[in-house]
């Protein structure tokens, strides 16, 4: 058998199984023996073949398979589309009081919130890239003050911060509630 | 049960019933696999017989099809007496025979005894019906779907012919971010200002957004560049007017919080900014 | 989006699908709106693109799919040991009588049969997804009518039950192989 003929057997194989294929179940297709070096050049072979496809063959813990190239997921979500993960109110929370009080520091979020900033609050936004330390506040401890980034405004299809919903209204109101 | 009546003028049936009382050891011998080709049939032989035939209907087209005769033109004598014979073995050998073999044999027999009487030719009819023709019918349409499902076993199948790509899809490599819209954000807000007032008698003050925002972007320019920053660098003539107000009261407010500090060496020198350093500690910042 | 990044959405998606997809939900994958006459102008190159591969797009009656290609199964059944069921006769002409005469009851089944019907050998292609119960008929009993499913001619790489083989013409006279 050719080895071009062999890769062909091992493309169908592997584009067919449900399971990741080991070398001993590759070598199981062909009658005559193949050696695990011979198979390894052509998965090699095969993978270089794949370059430009739209799934990759993968060497995985229990042997290889072709994926789905991770660029396509977004088009596939669609056919079954799962819900989109929320945020925490604490991260939602962090989040509007960085943007409206722009800069603020972790002190300012606790007193507003009136409870502690869990780190991963604060670290959840800036690994985002929707927040980060513009400086520090000149008081002891120097605190790092947070601002929202470009990207943040960028994601939030905004042009400044001057753009989010105006709150001066709602605050009024919701301040005269409070005093009726 | 039956005295099966011979029919000399069809001639090629004695095929058929040729050898009726063969000797046991002789078909014995034969592999079972093969349908046997006699009459006579040993016991155990006719129950595994009895599996290979799918029902009368397939008996009798085995029958007709091993004597090689025109299905459209049953000779019935010879056909009914080997029917019976089959049938009347499986009894003899207490087989289990199912009931449709018994309600064959009634019909095969009715058939017959209507074929060797005059048909009466009615008035209005051009030829009266062959007995016959109900039979043919559906030993034809049992032929037909019994070929049929012998060719739907030979197409090729999923998952034994041929296998269904399936490429792995890992949904995890699909980085799902949350989504945050401004309204959410401000939904947010008032909450945490609804909050708030519950909480103690905390007054929001108004902010002026763009200040606040301006203060961020202040900050920022001065942490990128890096130590002191030209006053005039910071700001960018195409912001319009009511931006450079702005912007220009964002550093004063920067500057009131002691968040920057701005130095001029003497009158009409150049302004210079920076990121506030503080008073004992060296800048982390900037390293 | 240009039509080849289009093309390769949907191989991405065709390779990675479970079952077979119909051009509705080949739709649902992109965010413009797409003609079905543009999906199955691509589907056709897609189809022509592969012509030399081991597997092939084929159009079932639930819509596209890829397999492998016959060739190989010389190859990929030493993988599986394990063959699927054969069935018995009685199950394949009761199919045969199920796919080329449907709607039918078990009573029409018995009628051309000559016997009785097997509760099991229902049971076995309803379990295969084969059959199922369309409807009933208005006769004392309502007796149950019987019909094949899509995943039957899916199974069968069918697109309708119109590409069935077509029926025998029935022989006056068969020639059997006589040992004389």
């Amino acid at each position: 058998m050719k080895p071009s003929q062999i890769k062909k057997v091992l493309e169908a194989a592997l584009l067919a199984t449900r399971e990741p294929m080991s070398l001993n179940d590759m070598k199981k297709l062909f009658e005559e023996t193949l050696s695990s070096d011979t198979l390894r050049k052509l998965l090699d072979d095969l993978r270089a073949d794949y370059q430009k496809r739209p799934v990759e063959l993968i060497q995985l813990a229990s042997g290889w398979r072709f994926r789905t190239r991770a660029e396509y997921l977004p088009y596939l979500e669609r056919l079954n589309p799962e819900k989109p993960p929320k945020y925490s109110r604490a991260v939602l929370e962090t989040l509007a009081i960085i943007a409206y009080r722009q800069p603020v520091t972790r002190g300012d979020i606790e007193e507003i919130r009136g409870v502690a900033v869990n780190t991963n609050v604060i670290k959840t936004l800036e690994e985002r890239g929707w927040i980060d330390v513009v400086g520090h506040r000149d008081t002891p401890g120097r605190p790092a003050l947070f601002a929202t980034t470009r990207q943040f405004l960028d994601d939030l299809g905004l042009r400044s911060v001057s753009e989010l919903p105006p709150l001066e209204q709602i605050s009024q109101t919701l301040e005269l509630n409070h005093e009726n | 049960m039956v005295v099966a009546v011979d029919a000399p003028e069809m001639p090629e049936i004695e095929v058929l019933q040729s050898s009726l009382f063969e000797p046991v050891a002789r078909i014995y011998g034969e592999p079972l696999a093969q349908l046997p080709q006699d009459l006579y049939i040993p016991p155990d032989a006719l129950e595994i017989m009895l599996d290979a035939f799918e029902g009368p209907l397939d008996l009798l087209l085995y029958l007709i099809r091993k004597a090689n005769v025109d299905i459209l033109d049953i000779p019935m004598a010879p056909l009914t007496r080997q029917y019976l014979d089959y049938v009347d073995a499986m009894r003899a050998s207490n087989l289990e025979l199912a009931a449709e073999y018994l309600v064959m044999a009634a019909m095969l027999i009715e058939i017959k005894s209507r074929m060797l009487l005059p048909r009466p030719k009615l008035p209005g009819e051009e030829e009266a019906e062959d007995p016959r023709a109900e039979l043919v019918r559906r030993l034809m349409e049992y032929e037909q779907m019994k070929l049929a499902g012998q060719k739907l076993n030979e197409m090729p199948q999923a998952e034994r012919e041929f296998y269904w790509v399936e490429t792995l899809v890992e949904k995890s490599l699909l980085v799902r971010l949350p989504e945050v819209s401004a309204d959410e954000l401000r939904d947010a807000w008032m909450a945490v200002v609804r909050q708030a007032l519950l909480k103690r008698n905390h007054k929001i003050s108004r902010e002026e957004l763009s200040v606040r925002e301006h203060m961020g972007i202040i900050l920022r320019q001065l942490q990128e560049k890096g130590g002191f920053v030209l006053f005039e660098a910071l700001f960018d003539p195409e912001m319009g007017a009511p931006a450079l107000v702005v912007h220009f009261l964002a550093m004063l407010e920067l500057a009131r919080e002691k968040l920057i500090e701005i130095t001029q060496t003497e009158a009409f020198q150049p302004i210079y900014l920076r990121v506030h350093q503080g008073e004992a500690q060296p800048d982390q910042e900037s390293a």
